[in-house]
Parts: C-alpha cells; structure tokens; sequence
C-alpha cells in the first residue's frame, strides 16, 4: 500500500545529509514551507545550497538557515528584499555564496531537471551580466544564453491538500514553485493543512500526481 | 518653464495605449499606477508573475489573504474569470510573448532601446533580478515608465546605458514626466511633450539625441 | 470587453492561410476536434503542415485532410496506425512528407516553442535514426540530441468547458496535447461541448487559461 | 524438451519483479498482461503516455468512454488517487526518471542493453514512434518481456541489434518464455530458465555469448 504521509516534521526531513542542494518554495510569505525549514534548521544538515525566489527575511525560515551558517551557497532570483538583513550581512562579508538567476530560468532549470533534459537556450539574460561565461548562441535572429538543468537533492514545498498517495492542490497564489520543485528534487517532502481520503482530490484538478511526491506532513494552518 | 506630469499623469498617459482586452503585465513601482487609472470601459487581464491571470484590485482592509498577493508582495484580489498557475507557466506567458503589454520602470533607456532597470552597482549591495529580464524580453510590447531624468537631474535616456543591461533592444516606446518617446531605427523620436516645454529644454535633460515627430502633441497634465 | 467566442465553425477557422503549419490535438480518437479539422477542409486552405500525433484513420478528420490532398506534410509521432490508409497511400506514392518525432519530443517542442525557448537538450533518441542529422552532446555522461522549438500558425484542439475570456477545462484523457498546443500557435482555436459563465470556472482548476486561447465555438458532445 | 512459458506465465514473472507501490508503464503488446496478474497485495499505480495516473482495468461492457483510453487506445477506468495531466507533464513523469518500471516488448535486445522495438523496415511502411524511445531512455528501470525468438525461430538477443535503435544501452533485465536474463558488464547473465531446457539449448537459440549465475533458478510455467 502506498502511504505518503508521515507523523511528524522530524520524520519529514529525516536523512536530509549535509551538502544537500535543497529545493526551497515560496515566493515572498506566500506559499513557504516554514515548518519544514525549522524542522530542517532542528535537523541540523549544514553546507546546504538552498534554492529560492528569495533570501529569507527576518529571523525566520531561510534568514534562520543563513544566521546559523547553514547555507554554503544560495542560488536565486531576488535575494535583497525588504528585512533580507542576514543574507546582506553574510554575503558582504563573503560568508555565503549567490548565483543569482532570473526568476523564469530559476523556475525553468528546475523544470528541466524533472523532465529530464539536458538544458535549454533562452532569450533571458542575453547581453547582461548574468550571460557572462555563458554559452550563447544566436537563434532566429536574436541571442539566447545556454541554461542547465537545475536539480535538488530535497525540495521542501507547501501546498494545500493532500492524500496518501501524495496528490496535492495548492492554495492561490501559494501555488508559485511548488509544483516544479517536486518534480526536481530525489526527494520531495511537503507540508500540507489538510489530508484528505484516497479519491476526494478531483482528478482533474490535482496539481501535482503523486509520483512527484515523496513525504507529506500535515501542519496546521496558521 | 518645465511643468512635468505627476506620476498619476503619467499612467494615465500609459493607460491610454492599452486597448480593451489586453493581457498586461506591470512592474513594481510607478507601473502599478497604471492598473489605478484604466477606465471601466476597457477589461483588462492582469498577470503577475507569481502565477496569477485576471488580477483584481486590493482587498478591503482586513480581507488580505497573504497567499494571494502579487509580484510586489501586496494583497491583491481575483477576478471572476482569473485563474491560479504555477511559477514555470507564468514564465511561459511572459517569454513566450503571451503578454500583449510589460509595462516597467527603468534606471536607464538606450536610443537602441536597451533596458537598465535591475543594479546600479554591483559591489556594495547584493544583486537582485527576479523577473525584469524575463518581462523585458517577452512581451509583444515593453512600455517603460519613469521620470525623465534622476532625482538629481542626471539624464536616463541615453546613447548608451552605463548601468548594467536587463535586455537589449526591446523598449518600443517610454512614458516620461516630459515626453512620450518611441523607439526606432533613429533613435528616440519624440511624440508628444508636456504643455510648456520647448525641444531645446527637453534635449538638454536627455542624453540621448532626439528626433521630433512632425505632429508633437501636447501632453494631457492631468 | 473579452469575448473570445465565435458563433460558428466557419467563423472558427476563417482565415488560416494556404501553407499554414497547423497544429491538431488528440491521440488516438480521444480529444480530437473533429469538427475544426472538418472545417478547414470546408475552409480550403492547403499545402498545410500538420502536427500531430497520428495520421488519422478511416475518412474522417487528419485522413480526409490527407485524402484530399490538402497537407503537404506530416509531422507526428505515429503516423502508421490502424486505418491510416490515406496516409499510407500518399506516403508511399511520395506525396506528402513525413517528419516523424519521438512523442515525447514533439510535446516538448511545442512547449518550448510556447515558452519562448530556443531549444534543448533531450536524451530521447539519441544514438537512433532520428538523430541522424541533428547536434548530438553529451551532457551527464549521456548523448542528448539538440531539438528546435516547433511553434504552429494554428492550434486546433478540443476542450470540455470554456468560459468567454477562453478559459478551458478538458475531459480525461482527451486533454492529452491541447494545453500544450494552445500555448504554441499564433491562432489557437478551442472547440468545446459548453459554455459557462465568466466565474463559473474554479480559478484553481482551469487548466489553459485564456490567455492562450483566441477563439471558442461549441459543438455538441458527439 | 524445450517447453516454453505461456505469454501469461511470462507475465506473472515480470509482476513478481514489480514492487508494491511502483509506478509502472506498460508497453502495448504483450506487456499489458502484466496488470491483469500482479497480485491484489501490491497497489500499483499504472502510468498513460497519454496523461493519465492510476489507470485501473478495462470498463465493463456498455461503459466505455472514449476519451478514457491508454496508450494503445483501448478503454481503461481510473482507480481512486488517479490524475489527469496533459502529454507534455506525461514525458516529464518518462523522461524524468519518475517512472519507477517500464516494461517494454522488443524485435531485438543486444548484449550491452540496447533496445529495438520500433522498426523493422524502414523502406515499405511509414515509420512510427510513439512513446518507445521516452519510454526506454527515461525510466528507472526498463524491463523486456518478449518471445525468446522471432515466430520464424531467429533470436532476438543478440551481440547487436541489426534493426534501428530505440535507445542504446537502456535495458536492465529481459524476461522470455525461456529465460529471465540481466544486461550486465560482461553481457546477458541467464538467472532463470524454463524448466527442461538445458544450457546448451538455450545458448543455440540466443545469438549473443550468455554467461549463467551461478544459481540459475528453474521457472515457474504457470
């Protein structure tokens, strides 16, 4: 029998080793696993690349990872947001490494590694800053920069809904990196506020298969 | 004497160029003016690129939600008709030239139309890019927003941008606190100015070399 | 106002171009919009590309398409089907072209054609005929065949629901290529068994939203 | 005497080798016999290149729906916990590495793992594809289940495929009426074999050199 669902957050992210590439979602407050980024910073996996829209910001889930010096390397899209504070202190003091990546080639190199492929081109980035060193090729006529898949060892997700073979919905906006990041990840741990029975999810309308999914652990709604 | 456009003036200047039924996208900043000033008369969909079609206004206060929030981190609402995607399809909309209209503010213009709106200096503060690049090179239309020079009168429209690029050649047209400018094979053209303004003043706040239009309107100021 | 519905077929189809690419949902008998492809044989356009996952069987659909001449070439994943007798005729008479594509392939390069890539890197087919011809690299230890975006001039395809911003939902597996195709096409036009009100969709459960879609006509459920 | 296994006893070998809890793609042809012999103890989630998760087993007669149908487009149902994506999220569930078995037939299997099973001839029929080069390059493991031989007696396992490629390299383990063979370094290791059949009979049927484990087992024929 197929059940997805564990008891506890420690058990949700039970095994993560250090070194891990750790897939990480949301997008500002909207749509971040923090349970499972506290249960991660209790854990202790240290020398992680953490992979995220954003840096954190406060004291709370991946700024928490960043003060502890948890984070070897963060590769993301908008790092210095509003109370990004602990990201800004460390990367100034050369304490953290960033690759930073356009929002829609973080999201796309993930993709591409849970498809499968082996990169893509993509107009993005042509004739910037973040094209330096890369292989660019012109194609119909207009310059497109050579991308590389973008795996995680775990990817920590929030969605919605759940059953126990590990379908999921997702909740608005919250939606955002969710479904990419399971598909990339070897292991793909998520939270969810609620369970429900084999069946209750409309075919139709789940989001992520199950096959994506590793671990679900509910968490209250806050 | 120079009487420039407030920055509501301006949008409603910007709001104009969107016709009834387009699919538009606004950038953090003065761009969000524009969604304000659209009349009732034109249905627009508005995209964020957190995975959201058919954005309505803000909530009424205390009916945030904060999974429902857009590119900026603001609550926002859903219309009748919106629809919820994840982060990889919002990017397919925008590179793959699905938005009819990227309205985004900017650091710098070049007359070959090249962007600068991401860092003006990458050594003492991180650098962030989120989504500019991928909204520069995608839309069928990219309409800049911005003021007509610097906070301390220093030119943005330029012969070439010295802040770093966002994307090459993709401005078709900026909306300033001065003029209305489009993008072409010459250069910048001027196609409209704010009532008072003479060529002389205009060229001696822009860097760039301009070209007039032979019918130069004059800006609505309000 | 957005009102992406057209009263009939002929309306539908009008004005697809002699040479046109066309691109044709459904796999097997399942999610083929039978009743556009029988429109655009009224319609007369030829010297057509289709692209499509099987040649058509018997006398309707892609086959008449084929039987009448009308499709200068095939491009598809499983042309030799059972009935696909037109397409064998002509094939072997050499009058109509054949560019056969892995299935997988040919999804992923509509996709990267709808998102705005410039191609990729796909480990399928690697070392067989259908690489012969293409750039072969070896990324991870494993050749990779390099694949062209293949974007269409018209999507034809089959959907459930939709509403009149063009928002569409599918029935099982009849959904197969239809999201992806919509994406892809500069015309995307939807059949549907019914129209719903603005709303009436789940914003969380539409799977093409509108924004791919340029024109909806009902047609009863066969 | 040589006396081979019954397509069906084939096919309970193959479904003891297959997991509770897999996600399993079977191929058309005689791979599809697998689903109606695993055992009720083990729930498998059955794969569709055609975007389905969860297929359960043909409908009773009168309730077919035509657009529930695999990928050899017959009718199936869907089993409670089942989901329906569109073709392009199918390849990435293949390609990805998501699909834990795929069990595939064959023309030829070579020593060192390379599969052919899509064309004989490329000169008199129209060549098809399919889903078999996705389905052999991408899932985890790829098991064959074919006759030993062709009807005409010639072997199927060979030093090297003389009919084009589906993918190099690929195949884990082959299951004939004779024999249950693993692709290793040195070549087909013969673990199980049908009862009666001595070494040097299954050796004059099998065109590559087979090296047997040292405790090869007999084959259960029912």
């Amino acid at each position: 029998m197929i059940d997805k669902r564990v008891a506890s957050l420690a058990d949700a992210v039970a095994g993560i080793s250090d070194g891990a590439t750790v897939l990480v979602g949301g997008f500002g407050d909207s749509g971040v696993p923090v349970e499972l980024v506290h249960a991660l910073l209790d854990q202790g996996a240290r020398d992680l690349t953490v992979v995220t829209n954003n840096a954190g910001a406060g004291e709370g889930d991946v700024a928490a990872l960043i003060r502890e010096r948890r984070v070897r390397t963060i590769v993301c899209s908008y790092p210095r947001s509003m109370g990004s504070i602990w990201f800004e202190e460390l990367w100034r003091a050369g304490e953290i490494g960033l690759e930073l990546v356009p929002q829609g080639t973080l999201s796309e190199r993930m993709r591409a590694a849970g498809a499968g492929l082996g990169g893509f081109f993509t107009p993005t980035g042509a004739d910037t800053l973040l094209a330096e060193g890369k292989e660019v090729r012109t194609i119909g006529g207009r310059p497109h920069v050579f991308e590389h898949p973008l795996p995680g060892d775990v990817a920590l997700v929030k969605a919605h809904r759940a059953d126990r073979w590990g379908n999921l919905v997702y909740r608005k906006a919250a939606r955002n990196y969710g479904p990419t990041m399971a598909t990339a990840a070897t292991l793909t741990v998520v939270q969810v506020e609620e369970f429900v029975e084999l069946g209750d999810l409309d075919p139709e309308a789940v989001v992520t298969p199950g096959i994506f999914v590793d671990r679900v652990v509910q968490v209250a709604a806050s | 004497m120079i009487d420039p456009l407030s920055d509501v003036a301006v949008a409603r200047r910007v709001a104009r160029d969107i016709p009834d039924g387009a699919y538009v996208n606004l950038g953090i900043g003065m761009p969000i003016l524009v969604g304000d000033v659209v009349g009732p008369d034109k249905e627009i969909v508005y995209h964020s690129e957190n995975g959201i079609l058919g954005m309505g206004p803000a909530p009424a206060p205390g009916e945030e939600d904060r999974e429902l929030i857009n590119a900026g981190k603001q609550p926002v609402t859903l219309l009748p008709g919106g629809s919820y995607f994840h982060h990889t399809d919002a990017f397919v909309m925008m590179r793959g030239g699905h938005i009819d209209i990227s309205v985004l503010g900017a650091f710098q213009v070049s007359e070959g139309g090249d962007l600068a709106n991401w860092i003006t200096d990458v050594a003492t503060m991180p650098p962030a890019v989120g989504g500019a690049m991928d909204l520069a090179v995608g839309a069928r239309r990219v309409l800049v927003m911005t003021t007509h020079t610097t906070r301390d009168g220093r030119p943005k429209l330029l012969p070439r941008c010295t802040y770093p690029l966002t994307a090459a050649g993709v401005v078709d047209r900026v909306y300033t606190d001065l003029a209305v400018l489009d993008v072409g094979p010459v250069g910048f053209v001027v196609r409209e100015m704010a009532p008072g303004l003479t060529r002389t003043e205009l060229q001696s706040v822009t860097a760039a070399r301009l070209t007039f239009a032979d019918d130069v309107v004059e800006l609505d100021p309000h």
